[in-house]
């Protein structure tokens, strides 16, 4: 009947009731539903092979043939100190990069935002040249740097470079926020006599607070997890990551994936409760 | 063209066209489906527009306007009953094969494509020739005043002139119907009064049906040769602007459409097809009775505040034949044109008093002045609900 | 004896360099030791015993997994003066030890705090040619570089032309990403010893390794990972380190084989130094001498399988086997006997020096006509 | 007094981190410039002698590795907008109200470390591991058959790692589309596939822009993937520069190389951002 | 207090409060600098607003509305002039310490707090007493009818609720004067009316000064104590909503508030203090004329629409003494409350005659028929310019 010939127009995201048993048909909806799904479960395998042997009962250091079920990892999950004091080392380096790399970046962002001022061009430049630039030249040319001034290498090393590459990130998501703040708040705060002091705290910081709190999220993100431009930079200190790295060739034991196992839980749940926090205020508009 | 054997079903009002109406919903009926629940949109409908009328969908938010709309366009499909364009049956018909444009509230124009590109993209689907198109796209935006946009792109434009575009872009398909959904709305006050203007300059110079929705009333009247008025799914009343405006058929109605005055009381006498509603020895009101009305029914009664006559002193002899309310003026707004006058009744009622400013018109009172509200029993009705 | 060598080495470090050095330097009771994956018992038995004689707690970490990196690694701040966070690391007889040493970059060793050295280590052991008199140097183990593989794949395999020419093998072959290591078997498979080698040899090595990586032979070319990608089969016969074998087969019971190809294969030392800027360097030359006592070489070696540059430890090991039985008594047996502990003539005469340089460039040189091998 | 304020604020605002910026990112790459023009070792030291010659010896020694990873950047970005394409669309037009969600899941390998994944994929892939081994007990494929150390296997884990970075931004772009604009093609006689290829695909392509952007890039630099997924030949010249840098303490020639690559690279980039706007493409990256 | 030196500097129409004006300008005026060229924005103005006056600015887009107002505010600083707050000169103190509250366009809300809180800022930036504050803030927010919604944030408020917590928070400090710029822009037509009645009751209750920015002609009409028309920096006129209506002082005003009927001719003959203009032997103007009025002299005289009477036959003798203009209507637009005739006249102007739909009125004309247009003298003026 009418119904079935009707090419349905793709806004309406409801099914029409004159469809009142609708024949299941191959349509270019349910195609691109079971393909975005088969994208997803090849996204996820690799991380649900790391979860699994997390929990493999392996006898060796080689952790690479399923030898059966085992919570035991969990509970020696600090055996190798060093794997553990270089997750310390990445917690560390990524709390103090990123708290200074939110106190640089807000600044930039800010003045962005809100002022028109000679050089800002140039500036604009740079920072896009920083986020679009090859992590390993980054890296590479660090290295030139502090090998050319002598300077040894180690976490502050790190954190000089993972603040230099996560600046830019911040200032973008802050300079968004800043650029679209209505200017007529601050001047009502002064209109109902607040100085410029008292305007910037009272006003607009708390108001371009939650971006600068993603600006810094994003930098602690991107900290943690940089490799390529922390091997470069980090001379014989380890990081969570380069120890994995290290530990590539010689075997990695089941603690690493427990590690990775606990990151990811802990990163999920976080934005799950982010994102639950941020609907329920949504629905409240 | 033959007469389609569906002519027997007909809209609440003839539509003025000879022929095939323009647009016929015969039982319409349209649910959606949201969260599991069934959401009447449009409850069944019977409507006829006419070949070229100017014809407007008015009703408050949430009313079914735009689902209307969506149907003729081809967008949703009615869950119930059927579409017809010019007397042949389109129900299930997508959109791009029927031979209607739609003018979207926000334009929807095409971002990445400039005014001439904008307004030939219907022709080059339907596989115009290049050289008709350009003649044909010319044309229009003469038509709409955008000649030497060609190859501005949307952005590059205002508001008013984004509209043209997309009026040019529906027009120029020459479609059997234009369908407007709040083309106006975005706009700014003097800009829609102009648009407006050139609004219906245009459906003259075409002669095409325009369907106009519009949750504006002043809009509606000003530029519509029919009204359906809307609530709830259902067409309340369709008629001319005049119709509407003068005998709204429901309570609904008359308070949508303009201001309304309404006074309620106990029927005391029925006489000569008058009904008489008495306050106080001189307050009462007067008003033309149906059949059914006896002494003692209660009435609600509705008069425009353009039909009052406001008197300062006790009112001349000619007015006593029909209603008198005597009161107490709260409140004068001076609007250049006019002046409002808001006078607590002696009927409970607050008033509203319309009065041009007029060669021969004084100031009728000030705020605290004691007046007397007359009018002639047939500016007033009884209403229904 | 080893004989590794670097270039020419200048004479050993001045007395009063080595006065200047020590001279103020305590225990501190802590001691940060870089070593090699498969170099030590996991359970770290040596240096338990170690701390619970001196009470010098150590942290031991595997981070050293070929030259090169390590040099490259901690390089910057040697230079700049700084600490590595290391106090005592184990490096190879290759050119980069050189490189330490030429940087300035090792303590010299005061050896009257190596009391068991003088009085346990083998003759062969106080005469290396890279670093006369050990004037930064004691060895940790020697080794020899062969061929591991896994016989129920291959079947049996004799030498060099097998990674060459055996199809079984094609794309199955492992080589080493060192470019000392991987120069020296092209050299071997040339018909050339490494150690009088000249450049126009290294040109033939060099073509011979590019043939053997055309013709789709390697798989990849590896450093201590070689040992991973045996054990998954991504490899099946691979440049290999004598002791890393016997301790894999170990660990997770398997059985690959290793040989010395019958084109011949090499020997190197690697050798305890200190860092010039360790902190606890004291700590670090307590535990140089600990690893000489004869008790210690002897655990080390029996869990390791290198070669032992303690004579005494066999006699030791066979001593131990007596007082065990049945199979725990067969394996320390066989250990002591092993010709990977204790090579016997036979085995030297298979064995070749490393590549030496008279110059830096010549280094260099080396290095630039293998190194594009390795990164493809 | 008050203006003089106004006029300095901006600049004590940028200047620490403008600072930062300055000294650890622009003063390096000249500090690599310089570097690449020494010669020396590094027991005795490097010298600045303008010895250019190191540029062509690298260029030389390494030109396959160059055009590997260009070409191997080309293909895994052309195989992420096949990829990406038809997700961001399902997302954004039919996602409803679970368009979070969905995007969520896409983002789901960000919460895995990038080492940590790339070598999940090893074990995966491994020649003996679980993907394999029971193809060739059965017969499907041949003894030495294997995927790890190919270009399949280095191009997959590129696509794979760098999907979300394609997929978010031409979701993004397709997020922007106003639905009306798409009916108002139907409306004009446009039938599905032309709606497609006229209007949506059109509007789409600032995102694919910068997912080019976002990809393109890194996954041409990259050294990871092919270090733990390739072999000796798929090298690509990161792996070249890395090594050069950290194995063999060749800095000119590190240096060298990473100039030319970083050249190549950002004149670009430069040339793109300018012809579409930085502003878009920074903002598609701030996500 | 004392009368200040300057009181001798009178703007062109005195404020009606006794004592000190509640704003003064005094030769006040501001240029902005703009790549480099001066900008004038306000030119030399002098202007005195009373006391617990409505008063409203009104004028085109960039006439410099926004400008004046935020000099009154203390946002910028005139390039030349002094601006006066109760007497006291304040020129050069900044915003916060200036006695005067604004409500902005966009209402300005701090979006992270909640009602009481952005009502509350001010009074603790003046550090009133916890408890005072309480106090203050329930007090004002009963007046603005938002009790109860204290802990509410803006973004979980209607516009027309925010826009009550603007006026509250402006409000709460007792400010000397209240600068409203154009608070209802953003709202929707029905919203904007209700918050006229709103915004005029609680101006009422309060007794503040109001400066209102408006450019919408009907809302300053309806609202104001006192306009001021402004044109391109400079107030073209000043007076109480009827002068400026009846009497607009240029053609721009006249233009600018509703619409004026505006027709030209050489003056034929002067007599009476009236100028005659003859078009044909039957139509003509009649307009009280200035004293240099000359025979000869070319006018421009402008009828307000709704002072026009349309006449379907010749004009009845009493209409004759004033003028009679005949045409031919070209348009007929119902309005409901009114219906509005353009009629394209003999004297060469199309003319706009607004007719109230009242008791009496029947149908006047349609499109096409001739009609005549009369008016008295008195309800045409000259205008100047
Ligand atoms: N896609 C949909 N799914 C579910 N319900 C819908 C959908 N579209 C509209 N509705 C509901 O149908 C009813 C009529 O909506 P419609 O859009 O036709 O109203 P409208 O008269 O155009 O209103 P407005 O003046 O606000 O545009 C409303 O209750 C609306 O919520
Ligand atoms: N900061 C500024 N710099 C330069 N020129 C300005 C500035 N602010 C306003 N102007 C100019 O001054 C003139 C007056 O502007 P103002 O904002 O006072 O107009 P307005 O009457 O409020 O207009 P609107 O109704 O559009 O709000 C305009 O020409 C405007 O372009
Ligand atoms: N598993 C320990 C291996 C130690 C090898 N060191 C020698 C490297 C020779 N280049
Ligand atoms: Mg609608
Ligand atoms: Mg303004």
């Amino acid at each position: 009947m009418t119904a079935s010939t009707l090419q349905r127009p793709q806004s309406s995201g409801t099914d029409d009731a004159a469809q009142l048993k609708p024949k299941r048909r191959i349509t270019g909806r349910g195609m691109l539903h079971t393909y975005t799904w088969l994208i997803i479960a090849w996204l996820i395998v690799p991380i649900a092979v790391m979860i699994a042997f997390g929990f493999n009962d392996t006898p060796g250091r080689y952790n690479q043939t399923w030898d059966g079920f085992t919570f035991k990892w969990y509970g020696r999950l600090f055996e190798y100190s060093d794997l553990t004091s270089a997750l310390v080392t990445s917690l560390v380096i990524a709390v103090v990069a990123s708290l200074l790399s939110g106190a640089l970046g807000t600044g930039i962002g800010y003045a962005l935002g809100r002022y028109r001022f000679r050089g800002s061009g140039s500036l604009n430049l740079i920072m896009f040249a920083t986020i679009s630039s090859p992590e390993l030249i980054m890296g590479a040319s660090l290295l030139s740097l502090f090998v050319s001034a002598g300077a040894g290498l180690g976490p502050v090393t790190i954190t000089i470079a993972h603040v230099m590459f996560s600046i830019s990130f911040v200032a973008v998501v802050v300079r968004a926020r800043v650029m679209t703040l209505d200017r007529s708040i601050e001047e009502a705060a002064a209109d109902l006599g607040a100085n410029g002091w008292t305007t910037f705290w009272k006003v607009t910081f708390p108001i371009i607070l939650p971006a600068i709190f993603s600006g810094v999220l994003l930098a602690f993100a991107l900290s943690i997890d940089d490799f390529i431009v922390t091997a470069f930079t980090a001379g014989t200190t380890k990081t969570f990551p380069l120890w994995i790295w290290g530990a590539t060739r010689v075997g990695i034991p089941p603690q690493v994936n427990v590690m990775g196992t606990l990151i990811f839980a802990i990163g999920v749940l976080g934005a799950v409760i982010a994102n639950i926090r941020s609907s329920r205020q949504g629905k409240r508009d | 063209m033959t007469t389609p054997q569906h002519s027997a079903v007909r809209a609440r009002s003839a539509a003025p066209a000879a022929g095939a109406p323009a647009i016929e919903f015969v039982g319409v009926n349209k649910n959606y489906l949201s969260h599991g629940e069934t959401v009447p949109a449009v409850k069944r409908t019977d409507l006829a527009i006419g070949q070229g009328e100017f014809f407007s969908l008015l009703g408050p938010s949430g009313c079914g306007k735009t689902t209307t709309m969506r149907m003729i366009a081809g967008f949703e499909e009615p869950t119930a009953g059927k579409v017809f364009l010019d007397g042949q049956d389109v129900t299930g018909v997508s959109a791009n094969k029927r031979d209607v444009n739609m003018v979207f509230q926000s334009y929807a124009l095409f971002p990445h494509l400039n005014t001439y590109q904008n307004v030939a993209f219907g022709l080059e689907r339907k596989k115009v020739a290049k050289s008709e198109i350009g003649r044909r796209v010319g044309e229009i935006l003469e038509i709409v005043s955008l000649t030497g946009m060609e190859k501005r792109s949307p952005k590059e434009m205002s508001g008013g002139q984004q509209q043209r575009v997309a009026l040019a872009r529906a027009l120029v398909n020459r479609p059997r119907a234009l369908l407007l959904d709040e083309p106006l709305g975005a706009l700014d006050l003097k800009l829609r009064q102009q648009m407006q203007i050139e609004l219906k300059r245009i459906q003259r110079e075409v002669g095409i049906t325009f369907v106009y929705v519009t949750h504006d009333q002043g809009e509606a009247l000003t530029m519509s040769d029919r009204i359906a008025v809307m609530n709830a799914g259902v067409i309340e009343q369709l008629g001319t602007p005049r119709e509407i405006y003068e005998r709204p058929a429901s309570r609904f109605v008359a308070g949508f459409i303009g201001t309304s005055n309404i006074v309620d009381g106990h029927v005391d006498r029925v006489e000569g097809g008058l009904a008489l509603l008495s306050y106080t020895a001189q307050d009462r009101v007067v008003v033309p009775a149906a059949q059914s009305v006896r002494q003692g029914d209660k009435l609600e009664v509705s008069i425009r505040p353009e039909k009052i006559d406001l008197h300062r002193g006790v009112p001349p002899v000619q007015a006593t034949g029909g209603s008198v309310l005597s009161g107490t003026v709260t409140e004068v707004v001076y609007h250049g044109t006019s002046t409002n006058y808001t006078v607590a009744t002696a009927a409970g009622a607050d008033f509203t008093v319309f009065d041009q400013n007029a060669s021969n018109a004084d100031d009728l009172a000030d705020r605290g002045d004691r007046v007397y509200l007359t009018w002639a029993p047939q500016h007033s009705y009884m209403i229904g609900d | 004896g080893v004989q590794g060598q670097g270039t020419q080495a200048p004479a050993s470090a001045e007395p009063d360099a080595v006065a200047k050095f020590w001279n103020g330097k305590v225990k501190n009771g802590t001691l940060n030791f870089a070593g090699w994956p498969l170099y030590m018992d996991p359970k770290r038995p040596e240096l338990k015993k170690f701390t619970a004689k001196t009470g010098i707690k150590v942290n031991y970490q595997e981070v050293i997994q070929e030259m090169g990196p390590w040099f490259a690694k901690v390089q910057p701040q040697l230079s700049a003066g700084q600490s590595i966070g290391f106090d005592l690391m184990v490096i190879t007889n290759s050119f980069q030890f050189t490189q330490f040493r030429d940087s300035g970059f090792l303590a010299p060793l005061d050896h009257a705090k190596l009391p068991n050295y003088a009085k346990n280590a083998g003759a062969a052991y106080k005469k290396e040619a890279f670093d006369p008199g050990n004037a930064y140097s004691i060895p940790y183990a020697s080794g020899m570089t062969g061929i591991a593989y896994d016989e129920s794949k291959t079947g049996p395999i004799k030498g060099l032309a097998d990674l060459w020419n055996n199809p079984k093998l094609k794309g199955k072959v492992g080589m080493f990403s060192d470019i000392q290591e991987l120069g020296n078997f092209g050299l071997l498979k040339a018909g050339v010893n490494p150690a009088e080698s000249t450049e126009d040899d290294w040109e033939k090595a060099a073509e011979e390794l590019k043939k053997q990586k055309a013709d789709g032979y390697v798989r990849n070319y590896y450093d201590q990972g070689y040992i991973d990608a045996l054990g998954n089969g991504e490899v099946w016969a691979t440049q290999a380190w004598s002791g890393d074998i016997f301790q894999k087969n170990l660990s997770d019971n398997r059985d690959f084989k290793f040989i010395i190809p019958e084109e011949g294969g090499t020997i190197w030392t690697d050798n305890f130094t200190i860092p010039i800027t360790a902190k606890n360097p004291v700590d670090a030359i307590m535990a140089m001498d600990f690893f000489y006592e004869v008790a210690n070489a002897s655990t080390l070696a029996e869990y390791i399988n290198y070669v032992c540059p303690v004579p005494a430890a066999q006699a030791d090991m066979r001593a131990r086997a007596a007082k065990l039985s049945g199979d725990d008594k067969e394996a320390l047996l066989d250990v002591a006997d092993s010709k990977l502990v204790y090579p016997t003539q036979a085995e030297y005469d298979k064995l070749h020096y490393y590549v030496a340089f008279e110059a830096t460039s010549e280094q260099q040189k080396f290095q630039k006509t293998f190194e594009p091998i390795v990164l493809g | 007094m008050n203006r003089a304020k106004q006029k300095i604020a901006p600049y004590l605002l940028v200047l620490p981190g403008g600072i930062w910026l300055l000294i650890f990112f622009a003063v390096p790459m000249i500090a690599m410039l310089s570097l690449s023009l020494q010669e020396g070792d590094i027991v005795h030291g490097y010298r600045f002698t303008g010895h250019w010659q190191t540029y062509t010896e690298a260029i030389s020694a390494y030109q396959t590795q160059i055009y590997r990873s260009l070409i191997y950047g080309a293909i895994t970005t052309v195989v992420l907008i096949a990829l990406a394409f038809p997700v961001a669309y399902f997302i954004a037009f039919y996602g409803g109200r679970k368009k979070g969600s969905y995007l969520f899941l896409v983002l789901l390998p960000f919460f895995v470390s990038f080492v940590l994944r790339t070598i999940s994929w090893r074990q995966i892939l491994t020649d003996e591991g679980p993907l394999l081994s029971p193809l060739r007990d059965a017969g499907v494929i041949g003894q030495s058959f294997h995927i790890l150390g190919t270009p399949f296997a280095v191009i997959g884990g590129l696509v794979y790692n760098f999907l979300p970075f394609m997929v978010l931004p031409i979701y993004v772009a397709l997020e922007r589309i106003d639905p009306r604009v798409v009916e108002a093609a139907r409306d004009l006689y446009a039938n599905p596939a032309t709606t497609f290829r006229r209007v949506i695909f059109p509007l789409a392509l600032p995102g694919v822009f910068a997912g080019v952007l976002m990809t393109f890039v890194p996954a041409s630099s990259d050294f990871v993937n092919s270090e733990v997924l390739g072999s000796s030949d798929t090298t690509m010249i990161g792996q070249v520069i890395q090594a050069q840098f950290l194995d063999n303490s060749d800095y000119p020639t590190a240096s060298a190389l990473s100039f030319v690559l970083m050249l190549v690279l950002l004149i670009g980039v430069f040339t793109y951002a300018r012809i579409l706007g930085t502003e878009d493409v920074m903002k598609v990256a701030a996500r």
